[in-house]
């Protein structure tokens, strides 16, 4: 089946800079963008759980956004804005998509 | 003196005061109790909404005066101005950094709802009645100490806090503002007849929630404090223990000029010194994302909630009894 | 006509509607205020059961008649002929596409049984008895409008609905159907008795319940007029009001046929005036997809629901009891 | 006899059979019908959260004795014993290996809660009163079946069993054992003025929430026994009703030594005879990672837990009643 | 450690969608699948969220499927045709994995 | 953007064995990692979905860890040594992130 290279990116950003994070994206143009919830984690600032949590202030997720490669770095600068100052994870890695216009 | 003692030790034996330790206990343990974050959530809702809605029926109930409107004012000037005297005191007793002192001194001008909720029912067990007002007075007193805490960061540390109109907009109209205050609208204006039409789901179970909420903060304090031991250090205990006294005798000169009854006193002592764990924790990370988040929350949840709970509230009824003659 | 003014006044004072209010300010607001997804869908799962149980031991009650199957048989022809009536209507009045227009018949054609519980409360609350089995009728008027829409589809834009078996399966045996079929029927067996048992959960904090769920149901309305802005064209919102107007015809008719009772022909004017949020939506994603969704959900949550809620539920009470001279 | 069977009927007519009956039908027919994962465990936590204190409670109301001590003994030692049946009975009846069959074993020794609960219900439903320290009887039944299993695989199978430090917490520090015992402890300590105070949250809705858990059951056994549709063979199957009478009448044995009351006595016996399906599971999936899930869920939420439901229950009724003359 | 090449489809696709999509999979001959939940997103037909959604309608929810490279083709092709009317992502990435001969 | 090369390794394993794995990987000497949930999934022992469930019994997540490369094989080996006997899926990917500094 005909695909198409595109990137994924990755980011698992603390769920009160959510909405920040995504107005930055739609900045850099995105088609699209998903977000996924994180249970608990780990990391140089300790281990946390959502379980039992009421408040917004503990907890991660994770944005997911497929784009073409030629925003990727827009893109980038646009979200590093965002996390930067903040705890969190950005990755980059290849994919082929199907349906490329959308991108 | 006598007679605060019995209080407090019966207020030691009380459910919801049992059910935290429980939780506190399961999570020293490491048991995988524990309660869904859906389920823990809709707890808060349903609290939220049941105090609010009767604090807005008693109004209803006993009109509006003066005093609420000083009151909600008071309320104001305190959670503006307990940041920072907290902020002082973090100073002077503790080596926390500008930013962290900030951050904390933010938690302890706001307020914790449970902790008001507590000092209602304590109020209530020993047959005080409480100005149905002083729930708004809880609301307005959640967000001004954030604006103080930034402002403290402003003042002594330049340019460190990230505040822009959104923050402005989160912090003002946050959830639990917007349910408390707007379930307190809906009370006042709906009054006993709505009281009726919900009250076998907002009063009569209320209590039995209370614990279950409980056990849930329990658990999460427990595991919040497992996670920070090394955080603790003498001063900081210190602080999480003396400034809820202080707050609340900021309370208690607030309650006497404005002339609340015993049980209003005891509620705004009760509020100056209770420290949030919810809303100011989620401005703190967008606002001071360097302020380490284990101090404040090991702090407000871990030190100042318990205390508030099982010695704090059973002190503030005796203080508040003695000074209005109640 | 006085008394159907002062009716619609308290109606719209009344908590439900003010926290169905609170909801959508707060959504404008863009408040962060939100009920988690299982809260919310543990709420309707708890109002499907008590409405469907307690019609049943109703039903145990009264003895089942003639009527009953007439009813029912009546609910489902209107169920399959109101989409038809309101896609002409949309042809007419808008420019929607025939998917669209299809799409948004079936919607009301089918129900929304928070419309219906609403009815029901303020038809209690002005001393009204009502036919237990309506909430069967209610049932089995969910699922034919969606049959109804595709067969427009099927009619005037060949081959458009992707339609199969499963999806057939899956109209029928809706979570919300059996439900409320299978708590109804549970309702009829075990009758008084079983309603003595449950009563303290089902019947006594139900209104609280619908509070809270009404005000979710405004968070969710509030947010989906926010994100569609664009499409509420006049001819559309004219649609969205008088739709309802047009379909409550069509139960009264029906309702007096029947010869209910006022509070029976109340009922079956809501649930034909009522457009589907939960059901309908979902199955039209999967037979119509370039059907355009935030136009069906605008209108039937953000337009009609508010309209039947607040100004409706009185109107058709008001002629239920002028035509039976109830 | 006749006694017996008219009980049966009207307890097969129950809603909280009827419930869990219309979950299996839900789920065979394939409709979407499901509680979100946190409802359902925010309603197991309220069930043991209101079963144990209520348990503590009566306890405190009715004082500590030598039997409670004894009691909790021999609930010891049947969950230690009932697994070893077990496996010898299953290794003559099915071609199970001794991986599964151990597995499986471990099931029958531990205890169902909801069982628990269901025939308490029906005791109390006959007018017979039951002691209160059964929940305590239940905890302590849960875990160790768990290390029989684990030791008949190291008997019988050397080295295949997974045991460590951190397992052996997680299974005595199990969340619904903690928060049962913690409930339990805690309605002792509060007594009759603790129950008096949550009451309305625990006792007078407990019914109408058990319907609903068992809603979800239904629709849990129902999808399980789909799913495992190969793996119930007759000789499977048979041991899944017959296992639970043999369990019975050891806690038959037992309950009459220890000169319980009739309703003591059928707990005794429902508590042996019911297999469990939420702890026993997961530790089993840590330690036997090789056993085949889908053999010991199936059978004891797919057939044990419907007969004891529907015709154990009121067997072990009419034989304790029976035989304690009471 | 010894890993083996193999493939990664991630589908964002409607809830509604899923079971169609899992049936497809199967027939596919794929040897298993997992479904993450997703809680909120943006795109071309706007943004939404599950916050105190009762309905189904409104959602996607993510399907990943880990396969060995040679059934790649038949996979896409099948789950596209359950997609294809619909909104959603389809993306594939390469990647390793351990006891290759359980994929 | 300046970005650097890492691996994404994503385990999807058993919801009881989840404290087990990540004590794991805190021994592998991972600087983080995030647990996801999965609602439902099907396999070689058949389908499962966690709705309406109370036991942890049944029921799986994916803990995602982002490592430098150098730190794969150690961690690979140590989370196999958890997962070995157990149902489970572990992917190794090829990602690029920023502020390689925390991995
Ligand atoms: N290497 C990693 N892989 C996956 N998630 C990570 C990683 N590092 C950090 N995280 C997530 O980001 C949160 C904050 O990380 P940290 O700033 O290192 O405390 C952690 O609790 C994890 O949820
Ligand atoms: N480029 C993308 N990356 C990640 N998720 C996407 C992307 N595009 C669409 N989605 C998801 O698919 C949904 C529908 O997309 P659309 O059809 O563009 O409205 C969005 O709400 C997102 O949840
Ligand atoms: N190829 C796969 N891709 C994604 N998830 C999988 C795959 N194989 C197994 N899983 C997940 O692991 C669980 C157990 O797999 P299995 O051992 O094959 O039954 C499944 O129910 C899925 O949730
Ligand atoms: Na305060
Ligand atoms: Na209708
Ligand atoms: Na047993």
């Amino acid at each position: 089946m005909q695909t198409h290279q595109a990137k994924r990116v990755a980011v698992i950003i603390e769920a009160v800079m959510q909405s920040r994070l995504t107005d930055a994206m739609e900045d850099a143009g995105v088609t699209g963008y998903s977000i996924l919830p994180v249970l608990a984690g780990g990391g140089r600032s300790g281990r946390w759980t959502r379980e039992g949590q009421v408040g917004r202030g503990q907890g991660m997720v994770q944005v997911i956004c497929i784009i073409s490669p030629d925003k990727l770095d827009d893109l980038l600068n646009k979200a590093f804005a965002v996390v930067e100052s903040h705890i969190g994870v950005i990755t980059v890695s290849d994919c082929e998509v199907l349906r490329a216009e959308r991108f | 003196m006598e007679g605060m003692l019995a209080l407090a030790a019966d207020n030691l034996l009380s459910p919801i005061i049992l059910f935290f330790a429980l939780g506190v206990a399961a999570a020293f343990a490491r048991s995988d109790l524990s309660i869904p974050e859906a389920v823990a959530k809709g707890m808060s809702i349903y609290l939220l909404f049941a105090i609010g809605f009767k604090g807005g029926a008693s109004v209803a109930d006993h009109g509006i005066d003066a005093t609420l409107v000083l009151s909600l004012f008071a309320g104001l000037i305190l959670s503006f101005a307990i940041p920072i005297l907290a902020f002082a005191l973090l100073r002077v007793m503790t080596g926390l950094s500008v930013t962290d002192a900030a951050a904390v001194a933010g938690h302890y001008g706001s307020i914790s709802i449970v902790t008001f909720v507590a000092a209602t029912s304590v109020a209530t067990a020993s047959g005080l009645t409480t100005e149905g007002y002083m729930v708004a007075v809880a609301a307005v007193m959640e967000a001004p100490a954030i604006l103080s805490a930034l402002w403290l960061i402003a003042r002594f540390d330049k340019g460190a806090a990230q505040m822009d109109g959104t923050l402005i907009r989160e912090i003002l109209l946050n959830g639990s503002i917007v349910l408390l205050v707007g379930s307190f609208l809906i009370g006042c204006i709906t009054g006993a007849e709505g009281l009726d039409l919900i009250a076998p789901f907002i009063v009569t179970p209320f209590q039995g929630v209370l614990c279950l909420f409980l056990l849930d903060m329990g658990l999460v304090a427990g595991r919040g404090l497992r996670e920070a031991r090394g955080v603790l250090k003498p001063g900081l205990f210190l602080f999480g223990v003396l400034m809820p006294v202080i707050g609340s005798s900021l309370g208690l000169v607030a309650g006497l000029l404005l002339g609340l009854s015993t049980g209003g006193v005891m509620l705004f002592m009760t509020l100056s010194a209770s420290a949030s764990y919810i809303a100011v924790p989620a401005a703190m990370r967008v606002a001071l994302p360097e302020a380490n988040p284990s101090i404040y929350l090991t702090l407000s949840l871990g030190v100042t909630f318990p205390f508030n709970l099982t010695l704090g509230i059973p002190l503030y009824l005796a203080v508040a009894t003695a000074l209005t003659g109640g």
